[in-house]
């Protein structure tokens, strides 16, 4: 990692520099939140944004995609050419989350449409702010040194801009003269000072130590039960979250019957359908059992598997349900702290 | 006695059929008869908020749904004292020509022609008229691409809603929509000429009386205040003296009279209205083939029809500017209050629809629609009667008889679902 | 197949050719196929235990067990329960016609570990077309093992699978094979009858440090025959059971075969231990 | 495909005819519809309409007159499948959103008088179900018209189609909209089965329900947070039965009587 400054006033001329390397997707506002969009017009970008309310996943691996197409004589995959694209803005947590898609979708197997997406995409990520419902603290996954190919912290009048990459590196060597090369004394300084200010900041504090043995003493707990009750089972909280890659695979026929395309759409393990198998029999037949299977996978099994947890604090679940059952209220409510909704 | 009957009649929206009845040379009764079923949807709004009321009553007819939509919109924010803005206007004004545009061209080139080209359907018809064909679908789907960009869908979209629209539509989409108008019109004013080219017989044709809404100066689908050949205008609220309902008991929707006589709603009332005031093609598609027997046939409707399609391909460009020129998005007009009464009335693609509402606490207290179909029962039955008694002394057999009576029927372009369920009887 | 080395996208099925197919009992088929690249039909390496997944261009696909052998390469076999549309629709398949495998996946019994020990096979309905797999690799390669039991039940004469097969078995002096079915209207059957447990009576001496069992069959199944396992003091980890779960991809990406949070069945399974089973919540 | 084409009618009966016209609105879909079967029936589009046998049978609209049932019943009687499409024919549509008090006969006599038709006899609006054995049930209102090719082409090769078993929202949150239910709007985006796209809370506008309910819809949990939000039971109520008849009133019924 190498550390250079950009002016502020410079950053829309860089990103019309780094137009070679892809579409440029931002956080844009709409309504009363933000989504990631493609962004023509830089200023419709908005800088303080925090959680766009579908995560960078929708760009690497889309809610429906064709996987090939087949017709009488056998498949076809795709010879369509992806565009390469630049993701601008995201910020520690989704790094973080996007590091553990890495590595899940080349464990074992590669996933090959998310490696095709992957290796077109440039990553920009940016500092933020904590808001009240950012925990990324408390997950450990407030820094990231990896996981971009450049990053800005904002610091006023000027971004540090971290090179991650060799990518990265690329991309600011399209235009030298908008960087700095030099940082000084100060400049450390001031980045100091904007860390204590930031990590004082976090008003959200959730304590995840030893969750993976309350998660286990709690399987039988009534709680689960209580929440099945309320649970709509709309798949709010997975979609939004930035660590839950499920999809489902669904052929498409054209009405010849001859020809079609097999898709893949995102899938969520609080639908219904999700577990069961052939004859009808449902191995999660109850809404408790899904949600139990949600927040095992995110608070313990994955903390066995990887060493950390499968959530990345980034608050989207917190705004998303609307029963409010989310990361914050079920850890709360196992550790019988006191729930605030 | 012989009896001619034809059931269920196709091609047309909704379930109806035809029976005539013959003593002899005499006719008994020559019948329209609505075999839909009853909705009784007038009283199922009663207690419904006006924003339910939109989302149900234009469930009443699946063609004319934005129509219903329109004339309850205008009747229910007349009653709540609401005032859209100039960019909600453009938006309905869009989206009623994407309506009358999708139904003229299903009609005139998807239902109406094959009669008169002498196949059992369109998609049979393509074989040998396959660019006609094409192009009319190609038409069709431009004007259900308006209707889906405005109203939110194809079919009972909810967007266009109580003070103005949920959601309004990109740029990109208004833009493309423009283009696509102009490029239509080449063939909009070919399909004319080629309606216009048909043999029409005219053993059955009779003077009557034509109704349409009163837009101002120029033609258009839309006003408070109605307009009639005889050259009465009167204010919409006084609807009931236009629309006297009878009951009939062959047929779910209620006939109408205009001072004790049969008349006719629709394009050829509006062309016959208000065609002098078509300007640029449809203005000269309307001198060049227009005349007196369009006052005395009902089959010119497909005529009228076809120079609408023209009139309205012509009117989009210049809404799409209006719309466009506003750049902010208005927020949804809230009701000023919560009781009154109002009545709406647009020109459906079928004629003039009427929604009357009263409202009490915020919620429908009682509502009266009054749709086209049901007003032109009596001229379809009328020139249905002259048909069969002119065919019978030409000697015409039974085949002959029902494709004509078809042809005059549908013509009308009747709108059974609608029909059924809307007109009520006023006993005083 | 390892990340590094997989070139071919895991997700586009291979060709393959139906040779032959039979019945074998009223809604179970034998499907017999062959990869139509030759080459690839020779070089296809799998493990008893492991499984397929099954392509129809318009359906979808679905996991299915194998039930040929790998010490019998080139040909792939399979048993395939008619219960829905795609399995409908592999039943529509002519001999001679072409669609659709993936694989092999999962995780396949532990052969190297089981060499050298005495092996238990109990298999009831359906479960009979996995374990058919490992039972013909351990007769192929008989000198590699100790003893050979096979109990297998079925809930009549008529729905048991593989029935000629086994009952030419019975004739091996290699193997102790035992069949039994729950109930007999024919009043020809000519073995036990009674659930699949009551067959344990025929296991001679076992020495529970040197044996293993494998189980597979329907869900009530497990619960009695494992209680019956565990009382002839065998290690945990030495009963192994194949465990059916949906599965939309097979290699561990689309999560619906996830168990007790984070085992992906088709990674970790379908071959489980008992002591995995008791260890994650949710297995069985 | 070799096979011999299948034989198809689409029937309309009380409704709006909205399911037809979607699939003569579906323009490219049109002539290959045509070409892949025989379409022996379809009064909407065609006239030369039959009565012979039929493998897959297409019935839109509720029934609301004798005459009506002897039809439907006509036609299950020579079909293999019989496919319920739009809310009508699956719910009864709003014609027989359910009233309670107000009984049919008095909202009868409100419109038609005391008159009486020659040629039917009105009964009270209800789905299809009530009268024949239904094999399919494609939702809407009107129908979704890739879901009705997806579900046609899926019956001409003797499978079931599958449909997603979530609610709107799933659709809504893809969409990534601003979720109207958090901002205290009574929207049935939960409780109705997925399909439409998420139409109208992509337009700002709440869900009305118009899908019917999804089959795992937890009525109780959305009527509690819409009590928690202020609604009243009356106002609840009304958006219930609006667009689906007993569909979603049934489950609310039951829930309320065990209150
Ligand atoms: C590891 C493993 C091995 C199996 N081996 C065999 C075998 O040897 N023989 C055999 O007959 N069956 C086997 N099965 C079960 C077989 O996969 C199902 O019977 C089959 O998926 C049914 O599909 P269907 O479309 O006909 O059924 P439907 O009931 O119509 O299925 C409905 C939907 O659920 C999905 N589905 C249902 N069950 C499963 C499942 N178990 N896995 C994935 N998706 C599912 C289908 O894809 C379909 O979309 C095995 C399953 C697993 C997991
Ligand atoms: S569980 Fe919630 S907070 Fe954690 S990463 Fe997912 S959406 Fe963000
Ligand atoms: S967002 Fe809430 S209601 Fe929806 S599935 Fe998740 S936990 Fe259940
Ligand atoms: S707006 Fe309605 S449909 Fe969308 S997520 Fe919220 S509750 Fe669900």
């Amino acid at each position: 990692m190498r550390a250079v400054k950009i002016k502020k006033e410079n950053l829309f001329d860089f990103l019309e520099a780094i137009k070679p390397f892809g579409d440029l997707w931002g956080p844009v506002k709409s309504g009363d939140g933000y989504v990631l969009e493609k962004v023509t017009d830089y200023s419709n970008i908005e800088m303080s944004a925090l959680r766009t309310r579908i995560p960078f996943k929708k760009l690497l691996f889309p809610p429906k995609f064709t996987m090939f197409k087949f017709d009488e004589k056998g498949i076809r995959s795709s010879d369509e050419e992806l565009p390469r694209q630049v993701i601008f803005g995201l910020h520690p947590c989704d790094l973080h989350a996007l590091l553990i898609m890495d590595n899940f979708h080349s464990l074992h197997y590669v996933d090959p449409y998310y490696r095709e997406r992957r290796e077109r995409t440039a990553v920009i990520g940016l500092s933020c702010f904590p808001d009240d419902r950012c925990f990324c603290k408390a997950t450990n996954t407030h820094y990231t040194e990896k996981g971009f190919d450049l990053f800005l912290t904002d610091l006023g009048d000027f971004y540090i801009l971290w090179i991650g990459s060799s990518l990265g590196d690329d991309m600011v060597r399209e235009c030298p003269e908008l960087v700095d090369e030099e940082v000084t004394h100060d400049d450390l300084e001031k980045y100091i000072a904007w860390r204590k200010k930031r990590e004082s900041n976090f008003k959200l504090k959730l304590d995840f130590t030893g969750m993976p043995s309350i998660m286990e003493l709690s399987y039988d707990s009534p709680l689960w039960d209580e929440l099945g009750e309320k649970c709509l089972s709309c798949g709010a909280c997975t979609i939004v979250c930035p660590t839950c890659p499920c999809f489902n695979v669904i052929d498409e026929v054209d009405i010849g019957g001859g020809t079609g395309e097999r898709t893949r759409r995102w899938d969520s393990c609080m639908f219904r359908e999700y577990s069961m198998v052939a004859g009808g029999h449902n191995f999660r037949e109850a809404r408790s059992e899904r949600l139990k299977l949600r927040f095992t996978h995110k608070l313990q099994a994955f903390v066995g598997a990887f060493g950390e947890a499968a959530c990345v604090g980034c608050g989207r679940c917190i705004g998303a349900c609307p029963v409010d059952i989310d990361i914050q209220t079920v850890a709360q409510n196992l550790k019988g702290e006191e729930v605030k909704a | 006695m012989r009896e001619i009957v034809v059931e269920p009649l196709s091609r047309v929206e909704g379930e109806g059929g035809i029976t005539v009845q013959l003593d002899g040379k005499r006719i008994k009764d020559v019948r329209f008869d609505i075999l839909e079923g009853t909705r009784l949807i007038e009283t199922l709004v009663v207690g419904k908020t006006p924003q339910e009321d939109v989302s149900i009553a234009c469930r009443i007819c699946a063609i004319c749904t934005l129509s219903h939509r329109y004339a309850a919109l205008r009747g229910l924010e007349k009653a709540l004292g609401i005032e859209i803005p100039p960019k909600a206007h453009h938006m309905r004004s869009l989206m009623h020509l994407g309506e009358c545009l999708e139904s003229n061209s299903l009609h005139v080139f998807v239902l109406a022609l094959p009669d008169f080209l002498g196949y059992p359907s369109a998609i049979a018809m393509a074989e040998k008229y396959g660019n006609e064909v094409t192009q009319a679908l190609a038409l069709k789907k431009f004007a259900n691409h308006i209707m889906e960009v405005t109203s939110g869908r194809m079919i009972h979209g909810e967007n266009p809603t109580i003070g103005g629209f949920g959601r309004y539509p990109d740029r990109e989409v208004l833009l493309n929509i423009k283009k696509q108008a102009r490029d239509f019109l080449e063939f909009a004013v070919y399909g004319t000429n080629l309606v216009a080219g048909l043999d029409i017989p005219s053993f059955f044709e009779k003077e009557t009386v034509f109704m349409c809404c009163e837009p101002g100066n120029e033609f258009g689908l839309m006003g408070d205040s109605i307009r009639i050949s005889t050259g009465e205008v009167v204010d919409c609220n006084d609807y009931k003296k236009l629309t006297n309902e009878k009951f009939c008991p062959h047929s779910a929707a209620k006939h109408c009279l205009y001072k004790g006589k049969p008349f006719t709603v629709g394009a050829l009332a509006r062309v016959n209205n208000l065609g002098e005031r078509l300007k640029g093609q449809a203005g000269k598609l309307f001198k060049k083939h227009w005349n007196d027997r369009w006052l005395k046939n009902p089959i010119y409707n497909n005529h009228a029809q076809a120079v609408e399609i023209v009139w309205a391909l012509e009117q989009i460009p210049g809404v799409v500017d209006d719309i466009l020129k506003i750049k902010e998005d208005p927020a949804l007009v809230k009701p000023a209050r919560t009781e009154g009464e109002g009545v709406g009335a647009v020109e459906a693609p079928r004629g003039t629809l009427y929604h009357h509402y009263q409202i009490k606490d915020g919620l429908i207290a009682d509502a009266n629609f009054i749709i086209p179909t049901g007003q032109n029962l009596e001229d379809i039955e009328k020139y249905m009667r002259l048909a069969v008694q002119g065919m019978i002394d030409q000697g015409a057999d039974d085949d002959a008889i029902r494709l004509q009576l078809e042809i005059i029927c549908r013509a009308y372009d009747p709108c059974i679902s609608c029909s059924t369920h809307m007109v009520r009887i006023e006993r005083v | 197949m390892k990340a590094e080395t997989q070139l071919q996208n895991p997700y586009e099925p291979e060709p393959m050719r139906l040779i032959r197919r039979y019945p074998l009992n009223e809604d179970v088929h034998f499907f017999q196929v062959r990869a139509v690249d030759m080459e690839k039909a020779l070089s296809l390496n799998y493990l008893p235990g492991q499984f397929m997944m099954i392509s129809i261009n318009g359906i979808g696909e679905a996991p299915f067990s194998i039930s040929s052998t790998p010490s019998r390469p080139g040909l792939l076999e399979f048993g395939i329960r008619k219960v829905g549309n795609m399995t409908n629709r592999i039943f529509q398949l002519k001999e001679n016609g072409i669609f659709g495998v993936r694989g092999p996946y999962g995780n396949g019994f532990p052969i190297e570990k089981i060499k050298g020990n005495d092996l238990v096979i109990i298999m009831g309905g359906l479960g009979a077309v996995p374990l058919r797999s490992l039972l013909l690799y351990a007769l192929d390669n008989r000198d590699q093992f100790g003893k050979i039991y096979l109990l297998h039940g079925a809930r009549t004469p008529d729905e048991m699978l593989f029935r000629n097969e086994f009952f030419n078995m019975m004739k091996r002096d290699d193997l102790f094979c035992h069949l039994t079915v729950d109930q007999d209207d024919t009043g020809q059957w000519p073995f036990e009858t009674g659930v699949v447990t009551r067959l344990f009576g025929k296991l001679a001496h076992i020495d529970p440090k040197n044996t293993y069992f494998a189980v597979c069959g329907p869900p009530v199944m497990y619960k009695f025959v494992v209680a019956e396992i565990l009382k002839l003091n065998v290690p945990k980890h030495q009963i192994l059971m194949t465990l059916e779960r949906r599965m939309k991809c097979g290699v561990g990406k689309c999560g619906h075969c996830i168990i007790g949070g984070y085992i992906y069945t088709c990674l970790e399974g379908p071959v489980f231990s008992y002591w995995d089973v008791l260890h994650m919540k949710g297995l069985i | 495909m070799s096979q011999e084409k299948k034989s198809v009618g689409l029937y309309g009966f009380t409704g709006c005819n909205g399911d037809q016209l979607v699939i003569i609105h579906s323009e490219d879909q049109l002539l290959p519809f045509f070409d892949s079967a025989n379409i022996k029936s379809f009064s909407l589009a065609k006239s030369d309409n039959d009565n012979s046998e039929l493998d897959l049978a297409f019935v839109e609209g509720s029934i609301s007159s004798q005459e009506q049932a002897e039809h439907v019943k006509a036609i299950r009687e020579r079909t293999r499948y019989l496919v319920a499409i739009g809310n009508c024919a699956c719910y009864g549509g709003i014609q027989a959103m359910e009233l309670g008090a107000k009984g049919w006969d008095q909202r009868f006599r409100k419109v038609y008088g005391d008159g009486f038709f020659i040629n039917r006899t009105p009964i009270e609006s209800k789905p299809i179900d009530v009268f024949v054995n239904v094999d399919f049930y494609l939702p809407g209102c009107p129908i979704d018209a890739r879901q009705f090719f997806y579900c046609f082409a899926h019956f001409l090769q003797d499978d079931e189609p599958v449909f997603p078993d979530y609610p709107v929202c799933a659709e809504c949150r893809w969409r990534e909209n601003d979720c109207l239910l958090l901002k205290g709007e009574l929207c049935l985006g939960p409780l109705t089965a997925a399909g439409c796209g998420a139409r109208c809370p992509s337009h700002n506008l709440t869900c009305l329900g118009c899908w019917g309910p999804m089959k795992e819809a937890n009525i109780g949990a959305e009527f509690n947070l819409l009590k928690e939000k202020d609604y009243s039971l009356e106002e609840i109520k009304r958006r219930f039965r609006m667009h689906t008849g007993s569909g979603m009133m049934k489950p609310l019924k039951k829930l309320l009587g065990a209150l």
